[in-house]
């Protein structure tokens, strides 16, 4: 029961995330919207698992998890750049703190 | 022995291109080929006339449909007229090759070769199938005969040529062998025709009359152009076309199937022949007309042939004994004829490079032996005694009093008579005008003599030959008789 | 039946849009988008039609017997794979094309190549009327 | 050994492909390739023997007996088609090296062998397989190498034709997919034969009227049946010069050989043709197909579009003879996949070795070409009198068929028309040998010398089997005419 | 009733695919569209293939198409009105036989429908005993139609060829003009501190992850696919974040190009292993005496294959797509 009133909650997140993504106006908005319904759906697919009594399959969420992750970087370095394969000359690879 | 019929002049067209660097060898091998076939073919006489049909089945593409080669009387007849005239042929080729110093002529040889070959396939085809093939081979083998020049003329001559051979053949050839084969399952040449009581004289009538103007070698009008168009060939390749091999291989075509696909009796009982008939009818007297207006040489016995030819296929659609028996001889007759008269045109070529006939004056006093053979064939094609071409003319006019067609029997009159007209007038100037002052001035008349001894030799045999015939008339008909078992 | 069949009829007005996109659109990259949601749309037609009511995800454990379908899930995989297979090499083509014509819109393509082909046929009218 | 051929007809090819691709050096690639796809051919026709007279070979994929596992299935037709594939694109590639040579790189040579490698493989894996599914993932890496392979074509115009093909031929691959899906909805199954046990008894279904429908236009663009064709011309005209000659002779053949398969043995011959009648959809259409593609043929100025328009009008012979639905039509269809896969496949071949040397296929850059590369040539007027279908060549067998197809079922216009359009091929390919012989040669190409033994080879192969096929048919009509029966139910 | 939810944002994303004229939007809906349909993957029981529409759809689909329209550049023209009436007409009849067909279609879920009685049965019965696995969706795609995945194996070889036939790998071509980025220009790497930091956490376990995934696919969701995608997408989180040319010093290209090839030969040998042993091809249990054990090597071994090759494949086009952008 509470697993079902957790993905109805997080449904309608994704519904309100998606809703901005559509509306825009900016490309900031969207992109913003999209992440945050990325990441609704994570949650969703985490209690999913749990719902449908097979927890084991935590798996995917963990997934998308980090595809999303990888997935907003590409489009923000997209966006800052208009290229991924840009690496900023200032900054030195492999180097952790500056 | 059918085998080496067909495949002598293939090898001796191998033999021919590999000899191109020795004319004398490469021309030898030629005669030598020639003359070998031309025995070949007599040795399948004495069992034709016992009354055997030797058969031989090559391959077989289609399933129940070979390539079949079948020795019968008329084809037997057909590729005698070819392989002797090819004797001839090439004895004058030599000469009028060399005479001209053509060039090309290794590969003027070899194809000369493909189409006598091609020629005795039409000739022993045991079935449509293999007559249609050989009948393309024959047209794609004198296809770089005709365009043998090279020069703008000759290529818009040998395209006219090709065009129109290939698209009847195609267009309405093929398609009713196809629809033979449809309607009966076999395309085999049998006695008493295939078609008779397969189909009803409406689609009788069509398929005739496509088999007929599909066969554009026969030169019904109106798919006669080519042969004009193909005039632009050197002379023995003329020769060839209009007596040999391409446009009796055309009629002979027709004969063979109204006799062995149709049946005489068929067509006769059903009218199939009437739009081809007086197709040929018009032909005939048209063609004749041309000729009248024509000054060239060589286009005016081109459209004689036109004219000629249609007799054959008058004769075919006539559907009696007589008809075809004159429709037979008449390959025979005309085929003596015109090689003579084409040989005269060539060799008055060679000698003085004329090509008109109002160039003519006065010629036939230098060129004695040329304008009487050409005389002689004259006669032979009107058709008077004491010469072949009256046989045939007269076969003729008895098959069309036979059939009751006493319009037809006026038509070929009045041909005849137009035939006159056109061919006596050449010899006319030849001896009775005198030769034009200027030519007499420049004192060239002089140097104005015979042709070299290889074109007047053969000349002078085909015009022996057409007065042979009258004397072999008899024994030609009785050969034809065989045609027909019953009477 | 609407609730039996919902799935089936959202599934084909997916696929139409996608379809849509598809020939609809002149940008190459957006028809490659077409067709990626185009293809999806299938997916989701052979996982639809291996569900069973009440089973669960084909992978056995102690205590499950009503297992959905593995077939179309196995199907699905591979068809994913070629999806994306066909989706990269596209867009390969869109960006040669983009580097070859300087852009990635059809109807500029079309005039650009039809411009070349007026060429072509203008060179062989002009050598054939100099003949 | 033996028994493992159908495996390893499909392997030859298949692991060749990424061997060569990690060997950057081309002519090494180009041994490799050339030799497994010979070997591919010589177990091709290991097959054949083996079905010869009208046996099935079945190969259970991994051990699995169908419908679980994947099952390949040979019989005459399949091993007809996996000869066409084999011999011919072993034919093509050994005339391919000469042909690549000056445009690309060492490295991008080798690239260039795998990706033929796999279309080939994968055209094996079509015709073999005996499982629906698995048609569409060969037909998928068949579909991705072609457009990769045209891609590389002469000009930018090429990356255009392969990108529409690309779109349509994956929408026709995604319709197959749904066809697919359908099927197996309603009878659980995924094995062709499984497939046709049950079909019948669903007849009245209307998703297997669907499936019907969406694979009928799936395969349609595959095979570029008109009005579907318009990916086509530009594919074939832009593709690199011997890839062409390769496609032409394949591709299509094969997905001409799925339609077969599935509307005769999957769908069943009654589903197919007498309550779906498709033959009344596919008759109209491949004669327009024929009569349009032709005339599109004639007023071409540029020789290589010129055939792949006649391309588009020979397919459509193959479909109409399909749609006929008799023996003679049906063996017309078989035959002539065969027959004009042999001649356009040596047609491209020549017609490569000619643009290699003058580095357009224009038809007035092709003038005198005839007097310069005679030999080339020659063979090009010999394969272009089988397409006109020209007695004793290839082409006129399969034309005869046709025709004889047509009359038996008492259509005499039909049967005119097709004579007609024989007419026209007559005029296309006249045009080129016309300008090839008789017009004068343009003044920069006067240097022009014939092509290396390489190309001409090859090219002579492909005429001498022409004329050979035209002769000798037990191996093009024979299996066409029997396999045509099995197909009818006929039992002869 | 989730899956209705789910199905309906799914409309509403495509219509605003369609509507927009923005393709970077486009794009992003994509992505957000497949992760809309891995949970309905998810919801219908197919977890493994949630677990690859995840993967491929929403990351590396996306990021292929990010690196395109690097260099294609973000217009897009909006469709002219009177090109609109053709597709529409195609797209409705198509649609009109499709709904036809539905109403024949077995009911959704219905476990008496044709799919679930014939075929499938075995799988699901007898795969333990016969194969191993207890993840069913693996003994099929790996044993059962091992012979498909291999036909997978070789799409993605082909997509690699063709990639690298088009766009090469390792040559740059500078002479395009990237489009201008939006935004400011090259700020200062300070802002950019979190993000490493969090990369460098996080790369490492991706790849761990993927391994896992890779090993793992017998058991639980996962397989030699799943895991060669996210292998490669630790990979594209590298190169985002330090820039290609790091990547490539750390995975040459023209080693790596060797590296699907050996993935496919990897697959094929174990079938030709057991062709040798007389089995036919693919055909596990010959591998070693015992059948179970054979089909469990044979299923290791072939997953690595495909992780292999899958993992190269896309991480080569992610280096050809994004050189070509610099």
């Amino acid at each position: 029961m509470m697993y079902a009133v957790t993905t109805v909650a997080i449904l309608i997140c994704i519904g309100m995330a998606m809703a901005r993504a559509f509306l825009g106006p900016s490309i900031y908005d969207r992109i913003l919207a999209i992440n945050s319904a990325g990441t609704c759906i994570v949650l969703f697919l985490s209690v999913l698992g749990f719902l449908m009594g097979r927890p084991d399959f935590l798996d995917i969420a963990l997934t998308y998890a980090l595809i999303n992750f990888t997935g907003t970087i590409a489009i923000l370095k997209f966006f800052k750049y208009g290229s991924l394969g840009v690496s900023d000359p200032a900054a030195p690879p492999k180097t952790k703190v500056e | 022995m059918l085998i080496a019929a067909l495949g002598l002049p293939l090898l001796g067209g191998v033999l021919v291109s590999m000899q191109s660097q020795s004319p004398n060898t490469r021309d030898i091998c030629s005669l030598v080929t020639a003359v070998l076939l031309f025995l070949l073919v007599l040795g399948f006489y004495p069992s034709v006339l016992a009354g055997n049909n030797p058969t031989l089945v090559l391959a077989e593409p289609i399933a129940g449909l070979g390539l079949k080669l079948t020795v019968e009387p008329l084809g037997l007849l057909f590729a005698t007229v070819a392989s002797g005239l090819w004797i001839l042929t090439t004895i004058y080729g030599v000469g009028y090759m060399r005479g001209n110093s053509e060039s090309n002529q290794t590969r003027f040889f070899f194809c000369f070769a493909i189409s006598i070959a091609a020629a005795i396939g039409i000739a022993f085809a045991g079935n449509l199938l293999t007559l249609f093939v050989f009948y393309e081979m024959l047209t794609l083998a004198t296809y770089p005969l005709v365009t043998h020049k090279g020069n703008a003329d000759a290529r818009r001559g040998g395209r006219t040529y090709l065009g129109i051979l290939l698209v009847t053949s195609i267009g309405f050839f093929l398609f009713a062998t196809l629809w033979t084969y449809a309607i009966t399952g076999t395309l085999d040449f049998r006695e008493g025709g295939i078609l008779s009581g397969h189909v009803g004289p409406g689609t009788a009538m069509i398929l005739l009359t496509m088999f007929a103007f599909g066969t554009g070698k026969a030169a019904l009008m109106p798919f006669h152009r080519w042969l004009p168009a193909a005039m632009v060939a050197p002379t023995p390749v003329s020769a060839l076309l209009h007596a040999v091999a391409v446009v009796k291989a055309g009629v002979f075509t027709i004969l063979k199937i109204s006799v062995y696909i149709f049946g005489v009796d068929f067509i006769a009982e059903t009218g199939a022949g009437t739009i081809v008939m007086w197709a040929a009818a018009f032909t005939l007297t048209a063609a004749s007309f041309v000729a009248l207006t024509k000054d060239n040489l060589k286009a005016r016995l081109a459209y004689s042939t036109v004219g000629q030819l249609s007799y054959v296929i008058v004769g075919a659609m006539l559907a009696n004994a007589a008809g075809i028996i004159g429709a037979t001889m008449q390959i025979a007759m005309h085929a003596m004829g015109k090689i003579t008269l084409f040989f005269c045109a060539g060799a008055i070529y060679v000698a003085t490079h004329k090509t008109e006939i109002s160039q003519l004056d006065g010629l036939g006093h230098k060129m004695p032996f040329t304008f009487a053979a050409f005389f002689i064939g004259s006669l032979s094609i009107i058709g008077l005694p004491p010469m072949g071409g009256a046989w045939s003319k007269w076969f003729l006019l008895m098959g069309s009093a036979d059939a009751g067609q006493w319009v037809l029997i006026g038509l070929l009159l009045l041909s005849s008579l137009l035939n006159i007209a056109y061919l006596l007038p050449i010899v006319g100037r030849g001896f009775f005008r005198p030769l034009p002052a200027d030519d007499a001035a420049h004192a060239s008349a002089n140097t104005i003599q015979e042709a070299p001894l290889n074109c007047v030799v053969p000349l002078c045999v085909t015009a022996t030959g057409c007065v042979a015939l009258f004397a072999f008339g008899g024994a030609i008909y009785d050969y034809l008789l065989l045609l027909f078992p019953k009477t | 039946m609407f609730t039996a069949l919902f799935n089936y009829w959202v599934v084909i007005v997916l696929m139409m849009a996608g379809l849509y996109i598809v020939m609809a659109s002149g940008h190459l990259v957006k028809k490659i988008i077409g067709l990626n949601i185009f293809q999806t749309s299938v997916f989701i037609l052979f996982i639809s039609m291996g569900k069973v009511a009440g089973g669960t995800a084909p992978i056995l454990k102690d205590g499950i017997s009503v297992f959905s379908n593995p077939l179309p899930h196995v199907l699905i995989l591979t068809a994913i794979v070629v999806g994306v297979a066909t989706t990269a090499l596209g867009l390969a083509i869109a960006v040669r094309i983009y580097e070859e014509y300087g852009t990635v819109e059809e109807d500029d393509i079309a005039e650009m190549d039809n411009h070349d082909q007026d060429l072509d046929i203008a060179e062989y009218q002009r050598i054939e009327s100099g003949k | 050994m033996i028994e493992q051929l159908p495996a390893i007809v499909l392997l030859l090819p298949l692991l060749a492909a990424p061997i060569c691709s990690m060997i950057h050096n081309g002519d090494y690639a180009w041994y490799l390739a050339a030799a497994s796809c010979w070997l591919a051919a010589a177990a091709a026709v290991g097959l054949m023997a083996q079905v010869w007279g009208g046996h099935t070979i079945s190969y259970h994929m991994g051990g699995w007996p169908p419908p679980w596992g994947i099952e390949l299935v040979i019989d005459e037709l399949s091993a007809l088609v996996v000869i066409l594939v084999t011999v011919f694109a072993a034919l093509v590639i050994s005339a391919l090296r000469e042909s690549l040579r000056p445009k690309m790189r060492k490295h991008r040579h080798s690239l260039y062998y795998a990706a033929y490698l796999l279309c080939v493989a994968s055209l094996i894996g079509i015709t073999v397989t005996g499982d629906a599914f698995n048609v569409f993932v060969f037909l998928e890496i068949s579909s991705l190498s072609t457009y990769a392979l045209i891609a590389r074509g002469r000009d930018r115009r090429a990356l255009i034709a392969s990108f529409r093909y690309l779109v349509m031929g994956t929408i026709g691959a995604t319709f197959i997919l749904i066809s697919i899906g359908f099927m197996y909805m309603v009878t659980g199954t995924l094995n062709m034969a499984d497939l046709a046990e049950r079909l019948p008894a669903l007849s009245d279904n209307r998703v297997v009227q669907a499936s019907f429908a969406f694979f009928t236009v799936g395969v349609a663009l595959k095979v570029a049946i008109f009005p579907l064709h318009l990916w086509l011309p530009n594919a074939y005209a832009y593709a690199p010069k011997a890839t062409t000659a390769f496609l032409a002779a394949t591709a299509t053949k094969v997905s001409l050989y799925v339609l077969i398969r599935f509307l005769f043995d999957v769908y069943g011959l009654e589903f197919s043709f007498q309550q779906m009648r498709i033959d009344l959809l596919l008759i109209p259409l491949s004669i327009a197909g024929i009569l349009i593609a032709s005339l599109t043929a004639i007023f071409q100025t540029d020789a290589k579009k010129l055939l792949a328009w006649s391309s588009v009008g020979q397919l459509g012979y193959m479909v109409l003879g399909v749609a006929l639905l008799n023996t003679a039509g049906l063996t017309a269809a078989i035959a002539h996949m065969f027959n004009h896969a042999m001649i356009k496949a040596g047609l491209f071949l020549a017609l490569a070795a000619m643009i290699y040397r003058v580095s357009s296929s224009r038809l007035d850059d092709l003038a005198g070409i005839g007097r310069q590369m005679p030999l080339t040539m020659a063979a090009f007027t010999v394969l272009g009198l089988g397409l006109i279908g020209v007695p004793l060549t290839a082409g006129f067998v399969s034309k005869w068929y046709l025709i004889s197809g047509a009359l038996d079922k008492g259509w005499v216009p039909l049967a005119a028309m097709l004579i007609g359009s024989s007419l026209m091929a007559l005029i296309y390919i006249g045009k080129i040998i016309d300008v090839a012989y008789f017009k004068p040669c343009k003044p920069e190409h006067a240097e022009v010398r014939e092509i290396s033994p390489t190309i001409l080879i090859p090219c002579w192969v492909f005429a001498l089997m022409s004329i050979y096929f035209g002769i000798d048919t037990r191996l093009t009509a024979g299996v066409a005419g029997r396999v045509a029966e099995s197909l009818l139910g006929i039992s002869s | 009733m989730i899956n209705m939810v789910l199905l309906m944002l799914l409309l509403a994303s495509v219509y605003a695919i369609i509507r927009l004229d923005r393709l970077l939007t486009a794009v992003l809906l994509t992505s957000l569209f497949s992760v809309l349909v891995a949970s309905i993957f998810m919801v219908l029981d197919a977890v493994d293939v949630a677990f690859t529409e995840a993967a491929v759809g929403a990351g590396v689909s996306t990021i292929f198409f990010l690196a395109a329209l690097a260099i294609v550049g973000r217009q897009c023209k909006p469709t002219p009105r009177r090109k609109i009436i053709a597709p529409l007409i195609v797209v409705s009849a198509t649609g009109c036989v499709l709904l036809y067909a539905s109403l024949d279609m077995p009911r959704f879920g219905e476990p008496l429908a044709p799919v679930h009685q014939h075929v499938a049965p075995r799988y699901l019965n007898d795969s333990a005993a016969e194969v191993g696995p207890p993840n069913i969706v693996t003994s099929v795609l790996a044993s059962y139609r091992g012979y498909d995945t291999f036909g997978e194996v070789g799409v993605v070889f082909t997509a690699f060829i063709g990639v690298l036939m088009l766009l090469g790998a390792g040559t740059r071509r500078t002479s395009i003009e990237p489009p201008t980025p939006t935004g400011a220009p090259k700020e200062s790497m300070r802002k950019k501190v979190v993000l490493k930091e969090v990369a460098d956490l996080v790369i490492a376990p991706v790849l761990i992850f993927a391994l896992y995934v890779q090993w793992h696919g017998d058991f639980g969701p996962g397989g030699g696919f799943q895991a060669g995608v996210i292998f490669a997408s630790g990979i594209f989180l590298y190169a985002l974040i330090y820039g290609i040319e790091p990547a490539q010093r750390l995975l040459p290209p023209r080693r790596l190009a060797y590296f699907p090839a050996i993935g496919l030969l990897l697959y094929a040998a174990v079938g030709i292993i057991s062709m040798l042993r007389g089995g036919n091809f693919l055909n596990y249990s010959v591998l070693v005496n015992d059948p179970l054990h054979g089909q469990h090597y044979g299923i290791l071994a072939i997953e690595l294959g495909v992780g292999i090759t899958v993992a190269a494949v896309m991480i080569n086009i992610f280096f050809s797509f994004s050189e070509r952008s610099l």
